[in-house]
């Protein structure tokens, strides 16, 4: 490894994925603000030192031009990693997202590909408050064209990561702000698929699947109804475009209780597509369904108001038991 | 202005220009006898900007077009048939019937797209060119807009962008008088696009767009410069858009004078008057233009016989991981 | 009526509602481009004359700026209705629409009210093709702050406007393209409220809820249906957020038996949202679910394929039948 | 330069930096000390800017900020105990705690807010003006953005917008020299904001931000012509960033001998030695810093101590209709 980062953390997890991939790949760089001094969650550190300018490249405030550039940029046959910063800051490139990157291999009728990569972290990070928080996520579902990513664990970044840079589709990487300070171990060399449900906590009474930050609650809200004697399957998406429908299917039909929790609104959060595609698969044989995710409000800022926007361990647990009750 | 072109160069430019003009007045009559869907945007009127610019131009380079953006791809090469059945939407279409006029590409070329949204593809330019340099490619980028693009956001990032790392483009302003059914003027403050691009360190040029000597040895001298390292340059040219902004449009909103005086700069007829000049037979001009629209209307024929893409074809190149399903119905 | 078209379209029944309004309240106005022209759909037609530059404002093409301006208009006192043209064009007005507009009230702690309408016409309008077709309202649902109308017919059009108008909410108003053209009769001068279904059709056996130009194929499939002896009950929803859970509630707790006929992308639609909460609410009371709505691929021009992402009356009809049969 | 203002104004000029100084030097040591969460920008060095230009303004006129606004909402006569509520996440903060610093308001006194998106006051302030002159209203518009932002598409937006309806906008960008981690310069082309504005027809004026009398003069006369009808004016002031970009931001990315310099320009520290020749006493000064630093500590103690919003105003000002239930867990 070219540069190494004092103590390894989950942004030192990415990063040296990213490192590895540009080292594989000479079209690999990276474009967006601030990326030379090393990415304001630090997952860009060293990059410049070891890649220079050219493959680093610090961008003006433009997040229109970063996106579309990344676009062209892959249309003459590089593979760009687009830096967006926070997902929020993506809002100025959606005509670039939505119009351009989702559509042009389609529209131009298979001629063009826009291998590229997407990053925009997202999900509450302690009080940054309406205009640093949005999670956009089950739009992103709802659009063609592109792959969508919400990794949880530091391994699942990389190796999505990896498998995201050798991807020919466009893949919009979610990955969770408030986790990149972890402590994190070492991740294989692996590219994780698209589309792969991990199994994040064993059980046989209840479904819930989850992803992102989400899974910090579900996991706590899972032991805490365990010590009560109820045991949940825990399902980490990892992908919500593909995502695992299989995997949760198979576990619904074993456990009949599903239960979605997620940091995002609910109300048209990816939650509602998940129960929507079980309650139409599984029909009766579905007993019980729950969703647990922010209230359809913005994200406020004093702590004791941003705690309203989060799932809480006690709600996840409380949903548990109430579904194994039906 | 004293023509430093030889004959066969002008005629080559009168060519280019004569097919642009063949391809739109068929694809307009046959929209309007309502042979295909969806919009059109023709460019008549305007042929001497992309033919002047094009002819500096390699297969290699690339060009970012606009929603009316049949003369780039002409210009740059594409194949006229491909494209008219595109128009028609047809399995033969350059992309396969799913892009329609808006969406004409022919990435074989160097063309990377119409766009149906305005400046849509000066982002796209910069990246390109971005791209090929990180390649160690040679090309360069030419990146059309419109004169009501100019007010757009992404215009004056593209322009930063495009002067900070001193990209070879060549942004090209199609000053066409109109922004849909507005007078680009007047929502358009200030003196207008070089100014703009200028005070983004980037200089450029004003040409008389419907001048297709003066579109051609301008774009000459800057694409020599850009090709030389001189980082990205502007052309202005000024032009007129003959017909309404799509094919429906009537555009009863502007006087019938200024439409005689707008088609009184007819680059075709302007350089016409030139060769007779120089004393090319009006024959000569007249046997090329029946050849170009004898090959339009063959792709219009051919174009109305051919065969609609199958359905299944709907569901294809979305993307690799997470493809849709074939529905049953499908 | 100080204009008059020379016959009364969907186009001219809104228009006069808004030229009502504009009469009503001094403070209202338009800003987009081509307005004085009229709109792109005749729905600004005469507005001009009657009401000047000043209130109909033709613009630059810079939406971003048409919908912030609308915004900082709304916070000194007017209420400004903001012309997109179509809901594509949106796309460069994201940041000002998810992170200023939808949120100003909220993170200014309700010192500032963005009073405002957003003219998004939205849905498939003859090959118009990729970037001239896409379908948002489920990202829009999601966000909180906004309210989200979706009117189908002129009558709905128009009433919800001047509610939009009126209202101390910014309202996105998505209308159907395609329908502008139709003939209609004058619209009442009420207010529609936000939140009430219609009850396009009576029938016992199967509910089915629709909004925006998919109330077409779900007419004519229910008719379909009808003629096989299977009465489809049809709520027009008007609005998706609010929306209204107790008209379906009530009508699924009648039927047992749901079906969504939407016109955008199922996956992560708005349809979704309806079958997760009637599944949360109705659990085994819920006899039969489905979504029929565009499959997940962006928009194609040749009318041959466009026809794939339409949802066609036979196959509404289909679904009426599977779902009484179940 | 020789001063035309009399030793009062000075005095007021001294005070209103005074207390944005006094401000955000204790709202950085309460951040850095963990009393409250989120993001804090603080603009201490920058205080001249805002001094100088809301001099000219009345409570009728509005202005619209950045991420770096607590300068901006002072001078515009924002509550300062208020704001620092607010900073804390308290009830009694001038957005009920649902803000923080980035979002900052005070209608009440035509402040429209801080922003968290970079240019994101831009088209607000646009349509702010457009506004008020529909409602018949004389107050014009101020509009704050940093060096960063001229990068962004909004920043030509409303250049032309403004210049096109000839709206009475001062707009003010503040070159501190840096946006974020980066040097504004390394990523912007050309001449910069005031050609930036000239090329959409605005004209400009630039100035030591560091000098609030220089401030002051030119905002004065920018003002003076907007009010009679000149159209939109820019004012540029160079000033130097003093901390980080947050107050996190250790800053370690510039050199020792460049932060000493751009710390020598402070404009509070220049305007003493003013009013040091001027006769005014030291004492005068020392004791108004005095009272300052005793007000915001007062602030700081009191918001400290003061309410935590109650959890069920996490659901009120959504939007009246679909408003959110409050949840029973609320
Ligand atoms: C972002 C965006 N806004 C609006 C439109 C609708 N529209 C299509 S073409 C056009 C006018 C463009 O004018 P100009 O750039 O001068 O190009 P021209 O049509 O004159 O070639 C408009 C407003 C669009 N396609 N994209
Ligand atoms: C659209 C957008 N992109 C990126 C950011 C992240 N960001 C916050 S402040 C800042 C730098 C802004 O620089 P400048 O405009 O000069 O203001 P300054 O911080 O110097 O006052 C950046 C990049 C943002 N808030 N919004
Ligand atoms: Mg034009
Ligand atoms: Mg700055």
């Amino acid at each position: 490894m070219g540069v190494a980062v004092a103590e390894t953390t989950f942004a030192g997890v990415v990063r040296d994925a990213l490192a590895d991939e540009m080292r594989r790949d000479p079209t690999v760089w990276v474009l967006g603000e601030d990326v030379r001094y090393g990415g304001i969650f630090g997952q860009y550190r060293g990059l410049a030192a070891e890649f220079g300018p050219d493959r680093v490249v610090d961008t003006p405030i433009s997040e229109a031009t970063i996106m579309g550039a990344g676009l062209g940029a892959a249309l003459v046959g590089t593979r760009p990693v687009i830096e967006m910063r926070i997902a929020d800051f993506a809002m100025p490139a959606m005509d670039e997202l939505v119009n351009q990157i989702a559509k042009v291999r389609y529209m131009f009728g298979g001629q063009a590909r826009a291998r590229l990569v997407v990053r925009m972290p997202h999900g509450l990070l302690a009080s940054s408050a309406a205009q640093h928080s949005q999670i956009v996520e089950s739009w992103m579902a709802n659009l063609p064209g592109v792959v969508v990513a919400v990794p949880a664990t530091a391994a699942d970044a990389a190796g999505l990561l990896r498998s995201a840079i050798r991807s020919d589709d466009p893949v919009l990487l979610f990955e969770p702000k408030a986790f990149f300070g972890r402590p994190a171990a070492p991740a294989s060399d692996e590219p994780i698929p698209f589309g792969r449900a991990r199994r994040a906590r064993e059980g046989r009474d209840v479904t819930v699947v989850t992803w992102a930050q989400a899974l910090d609650p579900a996991l706590a809200g899972a032991e805490l109804a365990s010590a009560e004697g109820t045991q949940a399957e825990i399902l980490d998406l990892r992908t919500l475009w593909p995502w695992d429908e299989e995997a949760v299917a198979a576990s619904v039909a074993r456990t009949g209780r599903l239960v979605v929790v997620e940091e995002g609104v609910t109300v048209a959060g990816f939650g509602a597509e998940i129960v929507a595609r079980m309650a139409e698969r599984s029909g009766p044989a579905l007993r019980s369904v729950a969703r647990l995710g922010a209230p359809r409000i913005p994200v406020p800022f004093a702590p004791e108001l941003e705690a309203a926007v989060r799932v809480s361990p006690e709600r996840v647990a409380a949903a548990i038991r109430a579904a194994a009750a039906r | 202005m004293t023509s430093h072109h030889t004959n066969a160069a002008l005629l080559a430019l009168r060519r280019g220009m004569g097919r642009i003009r063949a391809f739109e007045t068929v694809a307009l009559a046959a929209h309007r006898a309502k042979e295909f869907a969806g919009y059109l945007h023709v460019s008549i009127g305007q042929e001497a900007v992309p033919t002047g610019i094009c002819a500096h131009l390699g297969p290699e380079d690339r060009l970012t077009s606009t929603h009316r953006g049949h003369g780039h791809a002409l210009a740059k090469g594409a194949d006229a048939y491909g494209m008219m059945a595109e128009l028609y939407g047809r399995a033969d279409g350059a992309c396969g019937g799913k892009g329609g006029s808006m969406h004409i590409a022919d990435f074989s070329v160097g063309m990377l797209g119409a766009n149906g949204i305005v400046a849509g593809g000066i982002p796209i330019a910069c990246g390109a060119a971005q791209g090929l340099r990180l390649l160690g490619s040679p090309a360069i980028v030419a990146c059309f807009f419109g004169d009501g693009a100019i007010n757009r956001g992404p215009f004056m990032e593209g322009l930063n962008w495009a002067a900070l790392y001193r990209l070879p483009i060549l942004f090209v302003c199609e000053a066409n008088t109109f922004a849909a059914f507005t007078k680009a003027d007047d929502t358009t403050a200030g003196p207008g696009a070089l100014a703009r691009a200028e005070s983004c360190g980037i200089p450029g040029v004003a040409v008389d767009g419907s001048d297709v000597e003066a579109v051609d040895a301008a774009a000459g001298d800057l694409v020599r410069a850009i090709r030389a390292g001189s980082g990205p340059r502007l052309l202005l040219a000024s032009t007129y858009r003959w017909e309404g902004h799509t094919s429906t449009d009537l555009a009863a909103y502007r006087s019938a004078s200024e439409v005689e005086a707008g088609r009184g700069r007819d680059p075709l007829a302007r350089l016409d008057a030139t060769l007779a000049a120089r004393g090319v037979p009006a024959d000569a001009l007249r046997r090329m233009d029946e050849e170009d629209l004898a090959e339009m209307t063959d792709a219009r024929d051919r174009s109305r016989e051919a065969e609609p893409p199958p359905l299944r074809s709907a569901f294809s190149d979305v993307q690799d991981a997470g493809a849709p399903e074939v529905p049953s119905w499908a």
